[in-house]
């Protein structure tokens, strides 16, 4: 086995992946070094890629352009849109504004920019919502209940019992949430109808939550299982040898210590 | 007037003018609009940076003093350094930081296996909360319960194995009363959300005015 | 700059800012459950709720007129070229690209202008005086029993307001929740730790708990090194808030606010630890695990209640009444479409037509 | 390799998997499909194989894909994919190329707003692609301007921003078809709006992953060989269940006696 920058990848995986898995234990100083690792990771490679593949091509290349296009006579100008780049000097205004939170004096700017997001956000999620959850849920919900065009019942496919269900589930749950009514006579069994259909949601929920949790330790022990071949040097096996060494070292020195570890 | 009433009437007018662009045919509408939104994209972008760099002020303030644990935030300094720098220089000499490069090495070999690794993690959470917290103490639980052991069961190959009606059960479970108890709450979600937006648009309510 | 023009928008911006709330509530009265206001200066209210009141007008009447312009022929029209079955879709694009107003989202206009009239409508009422009524929900009766048990117990009550960052409308009502928590930790004398996980809330957060405290008249008893930024990453939070919860060993744990993976992991420590925990969220996924793991959980729609279950803000118990008579409306309007839908004698286009009016 | 079970296990694709097969499958070839890659490394094992079967399933009809993400930790993910299948495509005779068949435009901040943006303009939103090149000098991007130009939709998603948003801002907004490829935690979400057909159909975690293999007849797939012990770690789960509430019934049934 020779020492490419590949299998040195490999060797680095390995050890961070049992690093984060030595919390099974009990956090450790390696845990504890995997996790800042990687906080520091994850914030410079988010650093990084936002600015290029956001604050780069959006506002700091259409600037160049303008500026670019405003020193060239009119015959060279290639786009005749460049101009509009200037516009994003607002952007840059506002952006500026939001950085001023850093400073303790003129903090109070940053609440401009933040204005505009939330301006922006809170329509855009009004609307979206109001018509995709609101308006366009209510009406998939106005199916047939009689009729002799739908079998009885389907596991799948519309039917009358499906149909029923649906009805009543939508029609409870939404008394359930009623909130300027007592519950009480039938308002109160309709909120319990409510709690049964809101129960089984969450029961097939955390059903699912299942199959995604083990998913994914899944996918990491079949990486693992990669990183022990041969051609790798046995990556796994040695690096976990060596953090369950490091584990052992360490209990015994808390022990002697005679004071167990505060954390 | 500049701290508490100008963003007050940012909000309205660009949330007023949000909404309108949503109901109006207008090509300058749209085309303001469309402006507004690449504005919304770059705020958001440099915020992002905003909470790196406090990432970095909170823990230089820590390795500085000494403070408890210095020496992993220092770690963590170093490893948040480290890849800003690689991204920088490869920026400069290669301008992109996409195929064959460090900044896509360090990617694949220590931030992938961090991040799979640290979800994993909720796998062995998932079965202690299975042993100790699923209990059916009441009606209630023992409903979610034995819909959520269904659904367990069916959603996995073995169970169609097992028996061919388990799958189906646990897929009608999903695709009619979930789907009626999801679509009370989707409901529900929205009017509040639409009660918050006009609120937040009108003014009526701004948190966000607090603290600096 | 000495403009009229300047002179009334500053007469405009004034009105707004003096519509915060001026009532004066007696807690001994809110404790019942009712809300029963007294005004203040109900000259100035009258003047805000105008301008209000106009803006509002003016915004969703001028578009209304825009959609209540097409014909009803036209309607009918477009809606029989839905129910045959999409004949002409290019012809319908057409249309719609000819009319000043977006036709396909009329029905969104008609569901935020109803809900944005009866909004002001009860906000109207609300000001005059008028109480509403709020069934009780157990779970917000547990977080004034929480912070009771922490007092007696003296350990700290530690809140969680979510991962999100501010101008999620999760935080917001968690902020909102926040302000009347600690305030309720501040009449207690007890102490509460907030960490969070984005700078901006922490600011947020900061202000809201300094604010309760000064609320109560015990400034001094504000401790900010309670209310603490852990980091920006998921699960680097994650495990802060679990350390704080192994270390501090809170009395009462409270988690409010849009969760995602890390709900599980909060809920499970704390269900350990043996505290009291309430969690109250509209991240639907994340449900199940409080609901198996806390006391008491605000589901959805009752997590966005919570906040004016606490204050007993008229504005905020105007907004609930009105999404309570919508969803009346709602109900209604399901009716009529069930029964159109079911009866196969019904010409099927009425179901269209009413269909692309809701 | 250890991961395999000696019983022969059954699978099968329900209506949602099948949802999504017939959309790729009613496209005509040339058809533009846009796929969004919104997750990071940290739910790879569950939505890597589900890409990689769409990808493959596009690729092979002839389609072509513009591809983009709106968490920060895709593009490196879309590349892999990329370059995956376009081996394994070489691999069977056919030849395709980047810039003419497939294009990844990474990432953009932004969430809502910038799906918003990129319904209505994918060349504003994107100056230029991930490598950094212009837009105007890629051939598959050529008189794509929004998404009139766009026939299907298609989102991995791991979370937020993910398939709730492309729902309530793209769907209905852009009038777009929608399939969707999400871990098994949103998956129960989505059968309220499957049900009302904003979206066609959906993969739901690596369960999805596999039907859909199963269905592509990818039979070496990834996300068939986890099924397998998968299969095994719910009954574990359910045994933990089972365990725990024998423990409890005992408990109570102990303090009923007692008083």
């Amino acid at each position: 086995m020779s020492l490419t920058p590949e299998i040195l990848g490999v060797w680095v995986s390995a050890f961070l992946t049992l690093a984060i898995f030595s919390f099974l234990y009990k956090d450790n100083p390696v845990y504890k070094f995997a996790e800042h690792v990687f906080v520091g990771v994850s914030a410079g490679y988010l650093l990084i890629l936002t600015y290029s593949d956001t604050l780069a091509p959006n506002l700091v290349q259409p600037l160049i352009k303008a500026a670019q296009h405003a020193g060239l006579p009119a015959a060279q100008e290639v786009d005749p849109q460049a101009w509009t780049g200037w516009f994003r000097l607002g952007a840059l205004a506002l952006g500026i504004l939001m950085l001023m939170r850093l400073s303790p004096k003129w903090g109070w700017v940053s609440r401009w920019p933040l204005a505009f997001l939330i301006g922006t956000y809170a329509a855009l999620r009004m609307t979206g919502l109001a018509q995709a959850d609101l308006v366009m849920q209510v009406n998939a919900t106005m199916v047939p209940l009689f009729g002799k065009d739908l079998p009885r019942f389907h596991w799948q496919d519309p039917s009358i019992l499906n149909n029923w269900v649906l009805v009543i589930g939508v029609f409870s749950v939404l008394i359930y949430f009623f909130f300027s009514l007592e519950q009480k006579g039938p308002l109160k069994h309709a909120a319990f109808i409510g709690t049964f259909f809101l129960m089984v949601a969450f029961g097939s929920s955390f059903g699912y939550t299942v199959l995604a949790r083990i998913s994914l330790l899944i996918g990491r022990v079949q990486d693992l299982y990669e990183f022990a071949e041969r051609r790798t040097g046995y990556a796994s096996i040695v690096c976990a040898v060596v953090v369950i060494l490091f584990l052992v070292a360490w209990e015994l020195r808390n022990r002697r210590k005679g004071s167990p570890e505060t954390e | 007037m500049l701290r508490d009433k100008a963003p007050v009437w940012i909000t309205f007018i660009v949330g007023a003018f949000m909404v309108s662009k949503f109901f109006l045919n207008v090509p300058q509408v749209t085309k303001v609009a469309g402006e507004l939104e690449q504005w919304c994209l770059i705020i958001v972008g440099i915020s992002i940076v905003l909470g790196v760099v406090n990432i970095l002020r909170v823990n230089l303030k820590v390795v500085a003093n000494r403070g408890r644990d210095w020496g992993y935030k220092l770690a963590l300094i170093v490893s948040m350094l480290g890849m800003t720098a690689v991204g920088i220089v490869e920026l400069i000499v290669r301008k992109s930081i996409a195929g064959e490069s460090v900044f896509q090495y360090l990617y694949r070999n220590v931030y992938t296996p961090l991040s799979a690794t640290m979800f994993s993690l909720l796998a062995f959470f998932i079965a202690s909360a299975a042993f100790r917290a699923f209990r059916a103490r009441n009606f209630r639980a023992a409903v979610l319960l034995v819909a959520g052991a269904i659904v367990m069961i069916g959603r996995v190959p073995l169970g169609a194995t097992i028996h061919p009606i388990l799958p189906k059960l646990a897929d009608w479970i999903m695709a009619y009363p979930n789907a009626a108890g999801q679509r009370g709450m989707v409901i529900g979600a929205a009017l509040g959300v639409v009660a918050t937006g006009l609120r937040v648009i009108f003014g009526i309510e701004r948190p966000y005015l607090r603290g600096n | 700059m000495k403009t009229s023009g300047r002179a009334r928008l500053t007469k405009a911006a004034d009105a707004l800012w003096h519509s915060r709330p001026r009532l004066c509530w007696d807690p001994s009265l809110g404790a019942q459950g009712r809300s029963r206001g007294r005004l203040c200066d109900k000259f100035t209210l009258r003047r805000h709720r105008r301008g209000r009141l106009c803006r509002s007008l003016i915004l969703f009447g001028v578009l209304s007129v825009f959609s209540l312009s097409r014909t009803p022929s036209a309607c009918a029209g477009e809606a029989r070229a839905q129910a045959e079955n999409e004949a002409t879709p290019a012809a319908a694009a057409v249309e719609t690209k000819a009319s000043f107003f977006k036709t396909e989202n009329k029905s969104v206009l008609v569901a935020i202008g109803v809900f944005a009239c009866v909004f002001f409508g009860f906000l109207v009422q609300s000001k005059r005086g008028k109480s509403f009524y709020l069934r009780k929900i157990a779970g917000i009766a547990a977080i004034e029993e929480a912070v009771g048990r922490a007092t007696e117990m003296g350990r700290p009550v530690v809140y969680v307001p979510g991962i999100n960052e501010i101008e999620d409308i999760q935080t917001l009502a968690s902020m909102a929740v926040l302000g009347h928590v600690s305030r309720m930790v501040a009449d207690y004398d007890s102490s509460i730790i907030v960490p969070t996980r984005s700078p901006i809330v922490l600011s947020v957060c900061e202000e809201t708990v300094k604010q309760s405290f000064a609320a109560a008249g015990r400034p001094d008893a504000y401790r900010p090194d309670n209310i603490r930024y852990l980091s920006g990453e998921q699960f680097a939070y994650t495990a802060g808030v679990d350390g704080i919860i192994m270390r501090e060993r809170p009395a009462a744990n409270i988690y409010l606010g849009g969760f995602f993976a890390e709900s599980l992991i909060l809920a499970e420590t704390g269900f350990s630890s043996g505290a009291i925990q309430v969690a109250g969220t509209a991240s639907i996924p994340q449900l199940p695990f409080f609901i198996t793991a806390c006391d008491y959980t605000l589901i959805a729609e009752e997590f966005y209640a919570a906040s004016a279950y606490l204050s007993r803000d008229p504005k905020v118990i105007s907004a609930i009444k009105t999404s309570d008579c919508l969803k009346v409306g709602i109900l209604a309007a399901l009716i009529v479409g069930l029964v159109l839908a079911s009866f196969p004698r019904i010409n099927p286009l009425w179901l269209a037509v009413f269909q692309g009016w809701f | 390799m250890f991961l395999r079970l000696p019983v022969k296990l059954k699978y099968a694709p329900d209506e949602k998997t099948r949802g999504v097969y017939d959309a790729v499958e009613s496209l005509e070839p040339g058809t533009i499909v846009y796929i969004s890659a919104d997750y990071g490394p940290s739910t790879r094992a569950e939505l890597l194989p589900m890409h990689e079967a769409i990808v493959y399933h596009a690729l092979k009809r002839d389609l072509r894909i513009v591809s983009a993400a709106l968490w920060p930790d895709g593009p490196p993910l879309i590349d892999l994919v990329f370059g995956k299948i376009k081996a394994e495509l070489a691999e069977e005779g056919i030849q395709k190329e980047y810039g003419a068949d497939f294009v990844n435009l990474g990432y953009k901040a932004g969430n809502d707003v910038t799906i918003v943006k990129i319904g209505s303009s994918i060349p504003e939103t994107f100056p230029v692609d991930y490598n950094k090149t212009p837009l105007a000098s890629l051939p598959l991007m050529q008189g794509v301007k929004n998404f009139d130009q766009i026939g299907l939709l298609v989102d991995i998603s791991a979370g937020w921003p993910g398939v709730r948003e492309w729902l309530q801002q793209a769907q209905q907004r852009f009038k777009i078809r929608l399939v969707a490829g999400v871990t098994a935690v949103m998956a129960p979400d989505l059968y309220a709006f499957f049900q009302s057909k904003q979206i066609e159909g959906f993969l739901g975690g690596l369960a999805g992953a596999a039907e859909y293999e199963y269905l592509l007849g990818r039979l070496e797939g990834r996300a068939m060989a986890g099924m397998n012990v998968q299969s095994i770690a719910h009954f574990v789960i359910l045994g933990f269940i089972l365990f725990g509430n024998v423990l409890y019934y005992r408990q109570w049934r102990r303090s009923r006696l007692e008083r």
